[in-house]
Protein backbone atom coordinates (compact mmCIF):
# COMPACT_ATOMS: atom_id res chain seq x y z
CA UNK A 1 0.00 0.00 0.00
CA UNK A 2 1.49 3.45 -0.63
CA UNK A 3 1.03 6.43 1.65
CA UNK A 4 1.01 10.09 0.65
CA UNK A 5 1.41 13.20 2.21
CA UNK A 6 1.58 16.79 0.60
CA UNK A 7 3.12 19.90 2.31
CA UNK A 8 3.42 23.59 1.36
CA UNK A 9 5.47 26.29 2.45
CA UNK A 10 6.00 29.54 1.56
CA UNK A 11 8.68 30.46 -0.73
CA UNK A 12 11.11 32.02 2.36
CA UNK A 13 14.33 30.12 2.93
CA UNK A 14 13.36 30.55 6.77
CA UNK A 15 10.51 28.04 6.41
CA UNK A 16 12.71 25.32 4.66
CA UNK A 17 13.56 23.76 7.97
CA UNK A 18 10.03 23.02 8.96
CA UNK A 19 9.81 20.96 5.58
CA UNK A 20 12.93 19.48 6.29
CA UNK A 21 11.78 18.22 10.16
CA UNK A 22 8.27 17.19 8.59
CA UNK A 23 10.13 14.92 5.88
CA UNK A 24 12.37 13.53 8.58
CA UNK A 25 9.00 12.59 10.94
CA UNK A 26 7.25 10.94 7.21
CA UNK A 27 10.27 9.24 6.72
CA UNK A 28 10.79 7.94 9.66
CA UNK A 29 7.49 7.11 10.23
CA UNK A 30 7.77 4.89 6.94
CA UNK A 31 10.84 3.42 8.69
CA UNK A 32 13.22 4.76 5.81
CA UNK A 33 16.42 3.83 7.05
CA UNK A 34 18.27 6.56 9.48
CA UNK A 35 20.87 6.75 6.57
CA UNK A 36 19.03 7.65 3.93
CA UNK A 37 16.19 10.01 5.72
CA UNK A 38 19.34 12.58 6.14
CA UNK A 39 20.11 12.48 2.38
CA UNK A 40 16.43 13.00 1.28
CA UNK A 41 16.48 15.84 3.89
CA UNK A 42 19.34 17.48 2.25
CA UNK A 43 17.20 16.67 -1.36
CA UNK A 44 14.19 18.09 -0.36
CA UNK A 45 16.22 21.19 1.19
CA UNK A 46 18.55 21.93 -2.02
CA UNK A 47 15.10 21.42 -4.51
CA UNK A 48 13.48 23.82 -2.39
CA UNK A 49 16.28 26.05 -1.83
CA UNK A 50 16.02 26.29 -5.71
CA UNK A 51 12.92 26.73 -6.05
CA UNK A 52 12.91 29.80 -3.79
CA UNK A 53 16.46 31.25 -5.42
CA UNK A 54 16.06 30.35 -9.35
CA UNK A 55 11.90 30.00 -10.05
CA UNK A 56 10.73 32.61 -7.74
CA UNK A 57 14.22 35.27 -7.72
CA UNK A 58 13.64 35.23 -3.74
CA UNK A 59 10.36 36.76 -4.01
CA UNK A 60 8.99 35.61 -0.28
CA UNK A 61 5.30 35.44 -1.10
CA UNK A 62 4.95 32.14 -3.76
CA UNK A 63 4.15 28.93 -3.35
CA UNK A 64 6.28 25.46 -3.11
CA UNK A 65 4.74 22.66 -2.78
CA UNK A 66 5.84 18.94 -1.77
CA UNK A 67 4.17 15.50 -2.68
CA UNK A 68 5.62 13.33 -0.58
CA UNK A 69 4.85 9.12 -1.54
CA UNK A 70 6.41 6.04 0.21
CA UNK A 71 5.74 3.32 -2.37
CA UNK A 72 6.69 -0.60 -0.96
CA UNK A 73 10.34 0.11 -2.30
CA UNK A 74 10.65 3.70 -3.14
CA UNK A 75 10.26 6.75 -1.96
CA UNK A 76 8.68 9.38 -4.30
CA UNK A 77 8.87 13.32 -3.96
CA UNK A 78 7.73 15.83 -6.57
CA UNK A 79 9.12 19.53 -5.44
CA UNK A 80 6.27 21.76 -7.33
CA UNK A 81 6.93 25.59 -7.94
CA UNK A 82 4.77 28.13 -10.50
CA UNK A 83 7.83 30.08 -11.06
CA UNK A 84 10.72 30.80 -13.87
CA UNK A 85 11.17 27.12 -15.61
CA UNK A 86 14.48 26.16 -15.51
CA UNK A 87 16.36 25.38 -19.16
CA UNK A 88 15.84 21.42 -19.92
CA UNK A 89 19.42 21.29 -21.30
CA UNK A 90 20.68 23.01 -18.10
CA UNK A 91 19.06 20.32 -15.99
CA UNK A 92 20.50 17.66 -17.93
CA UNK A 93 23.88 19.26 -17.82
CA UNK A 94 23.67 19.28 -14.24
CA UNK A 95 24.03 15.14 -13.92
CA UNK A 96 27.43 15.71 -14.84
CA UNK A 97 28.75 18.81 -12.89
CA UNK A 98 31.81 17.42 -10.69
CA UNK A 99 30.90 17.80 -6.80
CA UNK A 100 34.43 16.51 -6.40
CA UNK A 101 37.14 19.75 -4.98
CA UNK A 102 40.36 19.55 -6.65
CA UNK A 103 43.03 21.30 -5.22
CA UNK A 104 44.84 22.57 -8.78
CA UNK A 105 40.88 23.72 -9.90
CA UNK A 106 39.78 27.12 -8.05
CA UNK A 107 36.68 26.25 -10.07
CA UNK A 108 35.90 22.92 -8.07
CA UNK A 109 36.02 25.50 -4.91
CA UNK A 110 33.44 28.01 -6.15
CA UNK A 111 30.64 29.22 -3.65
CA UNK A 112 27.51 27.77 -5.54
CA UNK A 113 26.37 25.24 -8.46
CA UNK A 114 26.13 22.16 -6.35
CA UNK A 115 22.20 21.56 -5.53
CA UNK A 116 21.63 19.79 -8.36
CA UNK A 117 24.67 17.30 -8.61
CA UNK A 118 24.06 16.58 -4.84
CA UNK A 119 20.67 15.67 -5.70
CA UNK A 120 22.53 13.45 -8.34
CA UNK A 121 24.38 12.31 -6.43
CA UNK A 122 22.11 10.59 -3.32
CA UNK A 123 18.89 9.70 -5.27
CA UNK A 124 18.13 6.62 -7.44
CA UNK A 125 16.43 9.00 -10.02
CA UNK A 126 15.89 12.58 -10.54
CA UNK A 127 13.76 14.12 -13.33
CA UNK A 128 12.54 17.81 -14.12
CA UNK A 129 9.17 18.78 -16.29
CA UNK A 130 7.46 21.88 -17.04
CA UNK A 131 3.80 22.00 -17.54
CA UNK A 132 0.74 24.50 -17.50
CA UNK A 133 2.70 26.71 -15.62
CA UNK A 134 3.96 24.17 -13.27
CA UNK A 135 7.31 22.90 -12.67
CA UNK A 136 8.10 19.71 -11.31
CA UNK A 137 11.45 18.17 -9.73
CA UNK A 138 11.06 14.23 -9.27
CA UNK A 139 12.85 12.67 -7.36
CA UNK A 140 12.79 8.89 -6.55
CA UNK A 141 14.73 6.73 -3.94
CA UNK A 142 14.91 2.64 -3.95
CA UNK A 143 14.55 1.92 -0.21
CA UNK A 144 15.75 -1.49 1.04
CA UNK A 145 13.09 -3.71 2.46
CA UNK A 146 13.72 -4.20 6.58
CA UNK A 147 13.50 -7.90 7.29
CA UNK A 148 10.82 -7.12 10.11
CA UNK A 149 8.40 -5.70 7.74
CA UNK A 150 8.20 -9.31 6.38
CA UNK A 151 5.30 -11.35 7.61
CA UNK A 152 6.18 -12.82 10.77
CA UNK A 153 2.95 -13.72 13.37
CA UNK A 154 2.41 -16.95 11.48
CA UNK A 155 5.73 -17.87 13.83
CA UNK A 156 4.54 -16.24 16.31
CA UNK A 157 2.03 -18.18 16.64
CA UNK A 158 3.47 -21.56 16.80
CA UNK A 159 6.33 -20.91 18.52
CA UNK A 160 5.07 -19.62 21.96
CA UNK A 161 7.69 -18.25 23.76
CA UNK A 162 8.36 -19.10 27.64
CA UNK A 163 5.10 -17.71 29.50
CA UNK A 164 5.40 -16.25 32.78
CA UNK A 165 7.18 -12.62 33.16
CA UNK B 1 46.54 31.55 25.99
CA UNK B 2 44.56 34.58 24.87
CA UNK B 3 41.32 34.57 24.46
CA UNK B 4 39.98 36.45 21.91
CA UNK B 5 36.07 36.48 20.76
CA UNK B 6 34.87 37.70 17.61
CA UNK B 7 31.19 37.64 17.86
CA UNK B 8 28.63 38.23 14.78
CA UNK B 9 24.72 38.57 15.87
CA UNK B 10 22.16 37.03 14.10
CA UNK B 11 18.94 36.46 14.47
CA UNK B 12 18.33 33.58 13.82
CA UNK B 13 15.46 30.88 15.02
CA UNK B 14 14.15 34.00 16.55
CA UNK B 15 16.62 33.38 19.14
CA UNK B 16 20.38 35.44 18.31
CA UNK B 17 23.21 32.82 18.20
CA UNK B 18 26.62 33.78 16.96
CA UNK B 19 29.59 32.10 15.35
CA UNK B 20 32.65 31.93 17.89
CA UNK B 21 36.35 31.98 17.45
CA UNK B 22 38.11 30.86 20.46
CA UNK B 23 42.09 30.93 20.54
CA UNK B 24 44.24 27.75 20.50
CA UNK B 25 47.44 28.26 20.57
CA UNK B 26 48.47 29.06 16.57
CA UNK B 27 44.68 27.62 16.26
CA UNK B 28 41.76 29.09 15.74
CA UNK B 29 38.92 27.06 16.44
CA UNK B 30 35.14 28.25 15.06
CA UNK B 31 32.92 27.13 17.12
CA UNK B 32 29.33 26.72 15.44
CA UNK B 33 25.61 27.62 17.77
CA UNK B 34 23.16 26.61 15.40
CA UNK B 35 22.16 22.68 14.75
CA UNK B 36 21.81 24.02 10.65
CA UNK B 37 24.39 25.14 8.44
CA UNK B 38 22.08 26.16 5.47
CA UNK B 39 21.25 28.56 2.78
CA UNK B 40 19.62 31.22 5.26
CA UNK B 41 23.15 31.60 6.81
CA UNK B 42 25.77 31.41 4.51
CA UNK B 43 26.82 34.06 3.68
CA UNK B 44 27.16 34.98 7.10
CA UNK B 45 29.30 31.73 7.56
CA UNK B 46 31.39 32.82 4.46
CA UNK B 47 32.13 35.95 6.04
CA UNK B 48 32.59 34.95 9.28
CA UNK B 49 35.70 32.97 7.68
CA UNK B 50 36.75 35.25 5.31
CA UNK B 51 37.28 37.87 8.40
CA UNK B 52 38.96 35.61 10.14
CA UNK B 53 41.04 34.52 7.79
CA UNK B 54 42.05 38.10 6.80
CA UNK B 55 42.42 38.87 10.61
CA UNK B 56 45.12 36.11 11.72
CA UNK B 57 46.14 35.31 8.35
CA UNK B 58 48.76 32.68 10.29
CA UNK B 59 46.61 30.49 12.41
CA UNK B 60 45.40 27.60 11.53
CA UNK B 61 41.44 27.02 11.54
CA UNK B 62 39.88 24.48 13.06
CA UNK B 63 35.87 24.76 12.68
CA UNK B 64 33.76 22.51 15.48
CA UNK B 65 31.04 20.76 13.65
CA UNK B 66 29.68 18.76 16.63
CA UNK B 67 26.52 20.46 17.19
CA UNK B 68 25.60 20.58 13.43
CA UNK B 69 23.53 18.11 12.05
CA UNK B 70 22.94 19.53 8.12
CA UNK B 71 24.93 21.16 5.76
CA UNK B 72 23.77 22.22 2.84
CA UNK B 73 25.55 23.60 -0.34
CA UNK B 74 25.11 27.00 0.05
CA UNK B 75 27.00 26.39 3.36
CA UNK B 76 29.49 23.99 1.89
CA UNK B 77 29.82 26.61 -0.62
CA UNK B 78 30.45 29.00 1.58
CA UNK B 79 33.21 27.17 3.21
CA UNK B 80 35.28 26.51 -0.15
CA UNK B 81 35.25 30.07 -1.43
CA UNK B 82 36.32 31.40 1.88
CA UNK B 83 39.58 28.41 1.71
CA UNK B 84 39.96 29.74 -1.54
CA UNK B 85 40.42 33.44 -1.07
CA UNK B 86 43.06 32.83 1.30
CA UNK B 87 44.56 31.14 -1.98
CA UNK B 88 44.85 28.06 -0.26
CA UNK B 89 47.61 29.02 2.03
CA UNK B 90 45.43 28.26 5.07
CA UNK B 91 45.28 25.41 7.07
CA UNK B 92 41.51 24.58 7.79
CA UNK B 93 40.24 21.10 9.61
CA UNK B 94 36.68 19.68 9.89
CA UNK B 95 36.36 18.61 13.43
CA UNK B 96 33.93 15.66 14.55
CA UNK B 97 31.57 15.27 12.16
CA UNK B 98 28.12 13.96 12.31
CA UNK B 99 27.36 11.51 9.58
CA UNK B 100 24.89 13.17 7.36
CA UNK B 101 27.39 16.12 7.94
CA UNK B 102 30.20 13.70 7.20
CA UNK B 103 27.92 12.52 4.04
CA UNK B 104 27.92 15.85 2.09
CA UNK B 105 31.33 16.49 3.04
CA UNK B 106 32.81 13.26 1.47
CA UNK B 107 30.27 14.02 -1.88
CA UNK B 108 32.82 16.55 -2.55
CA UNK B 109 35.66 14.80 -1.41
CA UNK B 110 36.59 17.12 0.69
CA UNK B 111 39.71 15.81 2.26
CA UNK B 112 41.48 16.64 -1.01
CA UNK B 113 41.79 20.16 0.72
CA UNK B 114 41.36 20.28 4.02
CA UNK B 115 41.51 17.54 7.17
CA UNK B 116 38.67 15.87 8.45
CA UNK B 117 39.00 14.70 11.78
CA UNK B 118 36.41 12.51 14.33
CA UNK B 119 37.26 14.96 17.90
CA UNK B 120 38.23 18.46 18.15
CA UNK B 121 40.90 17.23 19.88
CA UNK B 122 42.24 14.95 17.05
CA UNK B 123 42.20 18.74 15.08
CA UNK B 124 44.24 20.22 17.33
CA UNK B 125 46.73 17.66 17.88
CA UNK B 126 46.84 17.66 13.71
CA UNK B 127 50.80 18.54 12.92
CA UNK B 128 51.22 20.94 10.55
CA UNK B 129 52.34 18.36 7.84
CA UNK B 130 49.12 16.48 8.50
CA UNK B 131 47.19 19.43 7.51
CA UNK B 132 45.96 18.50 3.65
CA UNK B 133 46.22 22.11 2.12
CA UNK B 134 48.94 22.78 0.07
CA UNK B 135 50.56 19.05 1.18
CA UNK C 1 8.39 35.84 13.10
CA UNK C 2 5.48 33.40 12.28
CA UNK C 3 6.42 30.10 10.50
CA UNK C 4 4.06 28.21 8.64
CA UNK C 5 2.90 24.92 7.24
CA UNK C 6 0.52 23.18 4.80
CA UNK C 7 0.18 19.74 4.55
CA UNK C 8 -2.94 17.72 3.40
CA UNK C 9 -3.67 13.69 2.69
CA UNK C 10 -6.18 11.87 1.29
CA UNK C 11 -9.43 10.62 3.72
CA UNK C 12 -8.56 7.35 4.51
CA UNK C 13 -7.32 6.36 7.91
CA UNK C 14 -4.22 4.76 7.39
CA UNK C 15 -2.73 8.55 6.42
CA UNK C 16 -3.44 10.13 9.64
CA UNK C 17 -0.08 8.59 11.24
CA UNK C 18 1.71 9.88 8.85
CA UNK C 19 -0.02 13.23 8.91
CA UNK C 20 0.97 12.87 13.30
CA UNK C 21 4.60 11.73 11.87
CA UNK C 22 4.39 15.30 10.20
CA UNK C 23 2.91 17.21 13.06
CA UNK C 24 5.47 15.71 15.77
CA UNK C 25 8.32 17.01 13.77
CA UNK C 26 7.26 20.43 12.71
CA UNK C 27 6.40 20.76 16.44
CA UNK C 28 9.61 19.29 17.83
CA UNK C 29 11.59 21.98 15.24
CA UNK C 30 9.27 25.10 16.38
CA UNK C 31 10.51 24.46 20.44
CA UNK C 32 6.86 23.21 21.14
CA UNK C 33 7.44 21.62 25.01
CA UNK C 34 7.38 17.37 24.54
CA UNK C 35 4.37 17.11 26.90
CA UNK C 36 2.47 19.60 24.49
CA UNK C 37 3.63 17.72 21.39
CA UNK C 38 1.60 14.56 22.19
CA UNK C 39 -1.67 16.69 22.91
CA UNK C 40 -1.31 18.59 19.25
CA UNK C 41 -0.77 14.87 17.74
CA UNK C 42 -3.99 13.91 19.59
CA UNK C 43 -5.88 16.79 18.52
CA UNK C 44 -4.99 16.77 14.96
CA UNK C 45 -5.98 13.07 14.64
CA UNK C 46 -9.06 13.64 15.86
CA UNK C 47 -10.24 16.45 14.06
CA UNK C 48 -8.71 14.62 11.35
CA UNK C 49 -10.46 11.55 12.17
CA UNK C 50 -13.21 13.26 12.18
CA UNK C 51 -13.70 14.67 8.87
CA UNK C 52 -13.05 11.47 7.44
CA UNK C 53 -16.16 10.13 9.16
CA UNK C 54 -17.96 12.31 9.45
CA UNK C 55 -17.81 14.98 6.86
CA UNK C 56 -16.36 12.73 3.99
CA UNK C 57 -18.63 9.64 5.46
CA UNK C 58 -15.69 7.37 4.87
CA UNK C 59 -15.18 8.14 1.26
CA UNK C 60 -11.51 7.94 0.76
CA UNK C 61 -10.83 9.79 -2.17
CA UNK C 62 -11.16 13.18 -0.39
CA UNK C 63 -9.23 15.77 0.80
CA UNK C 64 -8.20 17.34 3.90
CA UNK C 65 -5.71 20.15 4.65
CA UNK C 66 -4.00 21.11 7.90
CA UNK C 67 -2.63 24.46 8.44
CA UNK C 68 -0.07 24.48 10.97
CA UNK C 69 1.45 28.08 11.83
CA UNK C 70 3.86 28.62 14.69
CA UNK C 71 3.50 32.24 16.27
CA UNK C 72 5.85 33.81 19.13
CA UNK C 73 3.38 32.45 21.82
CA UNK C 74 0.58 30.15 20.16
CA UNK C 75 0.54 27.70 17.92
CA UNK C 76 -2.51 28.14 15.44
CA UNK C 77 -3.55 24.42 13.53
CA UNK C 78 -6.70 24.58 11.26
CA UNK C 79 -8.18 21.10 9.56
CA UNK C 80 -10.09 21.57 6.35
CA UNK C 81 -12.48 19.62 4.84
CA UNK C 82 -14.65 20.30 1.69
CA UNK C 83 -17.90 17.51 2.86
CA UNK C 84 -20.70 17.63 5.01
CA UNK C 85 -20.72 20.72 7.35
CA UNK C 86 -21.43 19.80 11.48
CA UNK C 87 -24.62 21.56 12.92
CA UNK C 88 -23.33 24.72 14.56
CA UNK C 89 -25.73 23.70 17.60
CA UNK C 90 -23.83 20.13 17.44
CA UNK C 91 -20.24 21.76 17.80
CA UNK C 92 -21.18 24.17 20.60
CA UNK C 93 -22.52 21.09 22.66
CA UNK C 94 -19.17 19.36 22.01
CA UNK C 95 -17.88 21.50 24.93
CA UNK C 96 -20.14 20.68 27.48
CA UNK C 97 -19.58 16.41 26.62
CA UNK C 98 -18.21 14.57 29.72
CA UNK C 99 -15.22 12.98 29.08
CA UNK C 100 -15.09 11.43 32.47
CA UNK C 101 -16.11 7.90 33.44
CA UNK C 102 -18.69 7.05 35.92
CA UNK C 103 -18.95 3.46 37.37
CA UNK C 104 -22.75 3.97 38.14
CA UNK C 105 -23.52 5.08 34.29
CA UNK C 106 -23.37 3.53 31.75
CA UNK C 107 -23.29 6.01 29.20
CA UNK C 108 -20.21 7.34 30.31
CA UNK C 109 -18.80 4.21 29.18
CA UNK C 110 -19.48 4.57 25.38
CA UNK C 111 -17.65 3.69 22.54
CA UNK C 112 -17.25 6.93 20.73
CA UNK C 113 -18.07 10.44 20.99
CA UNK C 114 -15.02 12.18 22.99
CA UNK C 115 -13.14 13.23 19.92
CA UNK C 116 -14.18 16.78 20.17
CA UNK C 117 -13.97 17.03 23.96
CA UNK C 118 -10.78 15.41 24.11
CA UNK C 119 -9.71 18.71 21.51
CA UNK C 120 -11.66 20.99 24.38
CA UNK C 121 -9.66 19.47 26.95
CA UNK C 122 -6.25 19.73 25.61
CA UNK C 123 -6.24 22.99 23.56
CA UNK C 124 -6.40 26.96 24.45
CA UNK C 125 -8.87 27.62 22.36
CA UNK C 126 -11.43 25.47 19.80
CA UNK C 127 -13.84 27.02 16.78
CA UNK C 128 -15.78 25.51 13.90
CA UNK C 129 -16.65 27.78 10.61
CA UNK C 130 -17.92 27.07 7.60
CA UNK C 131 -18.24 28.92 4.43
CA UNK C 132 -18.23 28.08 0.65
CA UNK C 133 -18.24 24.76 0.83
CA UNK C 134 -15.10 24.21 2.96
CA UNK C 135 -15.41 23.28 6.64
CA UNK C 136 -12.49 24.59 9.10
CA UNK C 137 -11.78 23.23 12.92
CA UNK C 138 -9.16 25.93 14.11
CA UNK C 139 -7.82 24.75 17.05
CA UNK C 140 -4.99 27.24 19.07
CA UNK C 141 -2.64 26.05 22.08
CA UNK C 142 -0.67 28.93 23.91
CA UNK C 143 3.11 27.70 24.06
CA UNK C 144 4.88 28.88 27.27
CA UNK C 145 8.28 31.17 26.08
CA UNK C 146 11.56 28.83 26.48
CA UNK C 147 14.30 31.02 28.72
CA UNK C 148 16.41 29.96 26.32
CA UNK C 149 14.54 31.53 23.20
CA UNK C 150 15.71 34.88 25.11
CA UNK C 151 18.75 36.79 23.77
CA UNK C 152 21.67 35.47 25.62
CA UNK C 153 24.52 36.24 23.34
CA UNK C 154 25.24 39.54 25.01
CA UNK C 155 26.08 37.71 27.95
CA UNK C 156 28.54 35.42 26.34
CA UNK C 157 30.54 37.92 24.60
CA UNK C 158 30.91 39.58 27.96
CA UNK C 159 31.82 36.09 30.26
CA UNK C 160 34.09 34.39 28.29
CA UNK C 161 34.11 30.66 29.41
CA UNK C 162 37.52 29.55 30.07
CA UNK C 163 39.37 29.05 26.68
CA UNK C 164 41.14 25.54 25.73
CA UNK C 165 39.53 22.20 25.66
CA UNK D 1 0.68 -22.51 33.62
CA UNK D 2 -1.26 -23.41 30.48
CA UNK D 3 -0.08 -20.88 27.35
CA UNK D 4 -2.93 -20.07 25.48
CA UNK D 5 -2.95 -17.62 22.34
CA UNK D 6 -5.74 -16.06 20.65
CA UNK D 7 -4.19 -14.77 17.80
CA UNK D 8 -5.42 -12.57 15.78
CA UNK D 9 -4.54 -11.12 12.59
CA UNK D 10 -4.55 -7.78 10.90
CA UNK D 11 -2.74 -6.21 8.52
CA UNK D 12 -1.57 -2.98 9.85
CA UNK D 13 1.37 -0.91 8.62
CA UNK D 14 2.38 -3.37 5.49
CA UNK D 15 2.86 -5.91 8.10
CA UNK D 16 0.83 -8.18 10.20
CA UNK D 17 0.40 -7.56 13.65
CA UNK D 18 -1.94 -9.30 16.11
CA UNK D 19 -2.77 -9.02 19.75
CA UNK D 20 -1.58 -11.69 21.66
CA UNK D 21 -2.76 -12.76 25.02
CA UNK D 22 -0.35 -14.97 27.63
CA UNK D 23 -1.80 -16.36 30.86
CA UNK D 24 -0.33 -15.70 34.19
CA UNK D 25 -2.30 -17.82 36.43
CA UNK D 26 -5.80 -16.37 37.09
CA UNK D 27 -4.76 -13.29 34.81
CA UNK D 28 -4.28 -13.19 31.09
CA UNK D 29 -1.97 -10.00 29.65
CA UNK D 30 -3.05 -8.56 26.42
CA UNK D 31 -0.10 -7.74 24.46
CA UNK D 32 0.09 -5.04 22.02
CA UNK D 33 2.37 -5.01 19.12
CA UNK D 34 1.57 -1.96 17.97
CA UNK D 35 2.73 1.41 18.81
CA UNK D 36 -0.60 3.15 17.98
CA UNK D 37 -4.10 2.71 19.59
CA UNK D 38 -6.00 4.47 16.77
CA UNK D 39 -9.07 4.42 14.76
CA UNK D 40 -7.90 2.10 12.22
CA UNK D 41 -7.73 -0.83 14.63
CA UNK D 42 -10.42 0.16 17.19
CA UNK D 43 -12.57 -2.46 15.79
CA UNK D 44 -10.26 -5.33 16.14
CA UNK D 45 -9.23 -3.74 19.90
CA UNK D 46 -12.91 -3.87 21.13
CA UNK D 47 -13.27 -7.71 19.63
CA UNK D 48 -10.63 -8.97 20.46
CA UNK D 49 -11.08 -7.34 24.29
CA UNK D 50 -14.89 -8.79 24.11
CA UNK D 51 -13.64 -11.92 22.49
CA UNK D 52 -10.94 -12.80 25.33
CA UNK D 53 -13.87 -11.55 28.26
CA UNK D 54 -16.48 -14.24 27.02
CA UNK D 55 -14.24 -17.11 26.36
CA UNK D 56 -12.76 -16.71 30.39
CA UNK D 57 -14.87 -14.66 32.09
CA UNK D 58 -12.95 -15.36 35.11
CA UNK D 59 -9.71 -14.51 34.46
CA UNK D 60 -8.47 -11.18 35.68
CA UNK D 61 -7.11 -8.76 32.57
CA UNK D 62 -3.86 -6.98 32.34
CA UNK D 63 -3.43 -4.50 29.43
CA UNK D 64 0.17 -3.97 28.57
CA UNK D 65 0.67 -0.97 27.09
CA UNK D 66 4.24 -0.62 27.21
CA UNK D 67 4.68 -0.23 23.95
CA UNK D 68 1.84 2.26 22.78
CA UNK D 69 2.63 5.59 22.36
CA UNK D 70 -0.07 6.79 20.86
CA UNK D 71 -4.08 5.97 22.08
CA UNK D 72 -7.38 7.79 20.64
CA UNK D 73 -10.90 8.40 21.59
CA UNK D 74 -11.75 5.48 19.32
CA UNK D 75 -9.63 3.15 21.12
CA UNK D 76 -10.50 4.38 24.29
CA UNK D 77 -13.89 4.43 23.43
CA UNK D 78 -12.81 0.19 22.20
CA UNK D 79 -11.63 -0.27 25.65
CA UNK D 80 -14.37 1.13 27.85
CA UNK D 81 -17.15 -0.39 25.68
CA UNK D 82 -15.48 -4.11 25.79
CA UNK D 83 -15.12 -3.38 29.70
CA UNK D 84 -18.78 -2.38 29.89
CA UNK D 85 -20.12 -5.14 28.09
CA UNK D 86 -19.20 -7.71 30.81
CA UNK D 87 -21.22 -6.17 33.17
CA UNK D 88 -18.38 -4.25 35.20
CA UNK D 89 -17.88 -7.54 36.66
CA UNK D 90 -14.65 -8.40 34.98
CA UNK D 91 -11.58 -6.59 36.39
CA UNK D 92 -9.08 -4.75 34.21
CA UNK D 93 -5.79 -3.30 35.02
CA UNK D 94 -3.55 -0.71 32.55
CA UNK D 95 0.17 -1.35 32.82
CA UNK D 96 2.86 0.91 31.96
CA UNK D 97 1.24 3.62 29.77
CA UNK D 98 3.63 5.79 28.84
CA UNK D 99 3.03 9.59 29.35
CA UNK D 100 1.26 10.62 26.36
CA UNK D 101 -1.22 7.47 27.12
CA UNK D 102 -1.23 8.49 30.66
CA UNK D 103 -2.59 11.87 29.35
CA UNK D 104 -5.89 10.91 27.67
CA UNK D 105 -6.68 8.06 30.08
CA UNK D 106 -6.57 10.75 33.38
CA UNK D 107 -8.57 13.03 31.08
CA UNK D 108 -11.60 10.52 31.14
CA UNK D 109 -10.27 9.56 34.73
CA UNK D 110 -10.39 5.76 34.23
CA UNK D 111 -8.87 5.00 37.57
CA UNK D 112 -12.90 5.03 38.45
CA UNK D 113 -13.24 2.02 37.03
CA UNK D 114 -10.24 0.34 36.48
CA UNK D 115 -6.32 0.14 37.91
CA UNK D 116 -3.39 1.78 36.29
CA UNK D 117 -0.11 0.18 37.17
CA UNK D 118 3.62 1.87 36.68
CA UNK D 119 5.12 -1.42 35.63
CA UNK D 120 3.37 -4.49 34.51
CA UNK D 121 4.56 -6.56 37.29
CA UNK D 122 2.91 -4.47 39.47
CA UNK D 123 -0.66 -4.95 37.62
CA UNK D 124 0.24 -8.87 38.23
CA UNK D 125 0.90 -8.12 41.50
CA UNK D 126 -2.45 -6.34 42.56
CA UNK D 127 -4.61 -8.03 44.98
CA UNK D 128 -8.10 -8.46 43.77
CA UNK D 129 -9.05 -5.28 46.48
CA UNK D 130 -6.87 -3.17 44.61
CA UNK D 131 -8.46 -3.89 41.25
CA UNK D 132 -10.87 -0.31 41.23
CA UNK D 133 -13.80 -2.30 39.17
CA UNK D 134 -16.60 -3.08 41.59
CA UNK D 135 -15.26 -1.28 44.32
N1 LIG E 1 14.03 25.06 -9.54
C1 LIG E 1 14.79 25.74 -10.44
N2 LIG E 1 14.22 26.64 -11.26
C2 LIG E 1 14.95 27.32 -12.15
N3 LIG E 1 16.27 27.16 -12.30
C3 LIG E 1 16.93 26.29 -11.52
C4 LIG E 1 16.21 25.53 -10.56
N4 LIG E 1 17.10 24.74 -9.93
C5 LIG E 1 18.29 24.98 -10.48
N5 LIG E 1 18.21 25.92 -11.45
C6 LIG E 1 19.35 26.39 -12.28
O1 LIG E 1 20.39 25.44 -12.22
C7 LIG E 1 21.60 26.00 -11.67
C8 LIG E 1 22.30 24.99 -10.81
O2 LIG E 1 21.54 24.76 -9.64
P1 LIG E 1 22.24 24.13 -8.35
O3 LIG E 1 23.09 23.00 -8.77
O4 LIG E 1 21.20 23.81 -7.37
O5 LIG E 1 23.21 25.26 -7.80
P2 LIG E 1 22.91 26.72 -7.23
O6 LIG E 1 21.47 26.78 -6.86
O7 LIG E 1 23.81 26.82 -6.09
O8 LIG E 1 23.26 27.65 -8.34
C9 LIG E 1 21.13 27.23 -10.93
O9 LIG E 1 22.13 28.22 -10.83
C10 LIG E 1 19.95 27.71 -11.76
O10 LIG E 1 20.39 28.44 -12.88
N1 LIG F 1 -15.63 17.29 11.11
C1 LIG F 1 -16.93 16.96 11.37
N2 LIG F 1 -17.86 17.08 10.41
C2 LIG F 1 -19.13 16.77 10.65
N3 LIG F 1 -19.58 16.33 11.83
C3 LIG F 1 -18.73 16.19 12.85
C4 LIG F 1 -17.35 16.50 12.67
N4 LIG F 1 -16.72 16.28 13.83
C5 LIG F 1 -17.64 15.85 14.70
N5 LIG F 1 -18.86 15.79 14.13
C6 LIG F 1 -20.11 15.39 14.82
O1 LIG F 1 -19.92 15.55 16.22
C7 LIG F 1 -20.10 14.28 16.88
C8 LIG F 1 -19.11 14.15 18.03
O2 LIG F 1 -17.80 14.03 17.52
P1 LIG F 1 -16.65 13.40 18.41
O3 LIG F 1 -16.72 14.01 19.76
O4 LIG F 1 -15.36 13.57 17.71
O5 LIG F 1 -17.01 11.87 18.57
P2 LIG F 1 -17.14 10.70 17.50
O6 LIG F 1 -16.45 11.12 16.26
O7 LIG F 1 -16.50 9.54 18.18
O8 LIG F 1 -18.62 10.49 17.30
C9 LIG F 1 -19.93 13.23 15.81
O9 LIG F 1 -20.61 12.03 16.11
C10 LIG F 1 -20.47 13.93 14.59
O10 LIG F 1 -21.89 13.85 14.57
Amino acid sequence: MSHRVSLGIDSRVESVRFLRAAIRGLCDEAEVPASLISRVELCVAEAVCNAIEHAYARQTDRKIWVNWVRHDDTLAIRISDCGQSMATDLFAMARDIRLEVDPDDPCSLRGRGRGLALIHAFMTAVDYTSADGLNHLDMRLAIPQSPQSLPSCGEDADSPSSGTP
Amino acid sequence: DILRFYPIYINLKDMRMTFTNRQYGRRTIVEIPMKDLDSSIATLFKNHLLELLESSPDDMVVIDLENVRFLDSTCLGALLTAFRQTGSKRKVALAAPQTAVLEVLNAARITRVMAITRTLNEALCLLPEHWLADS
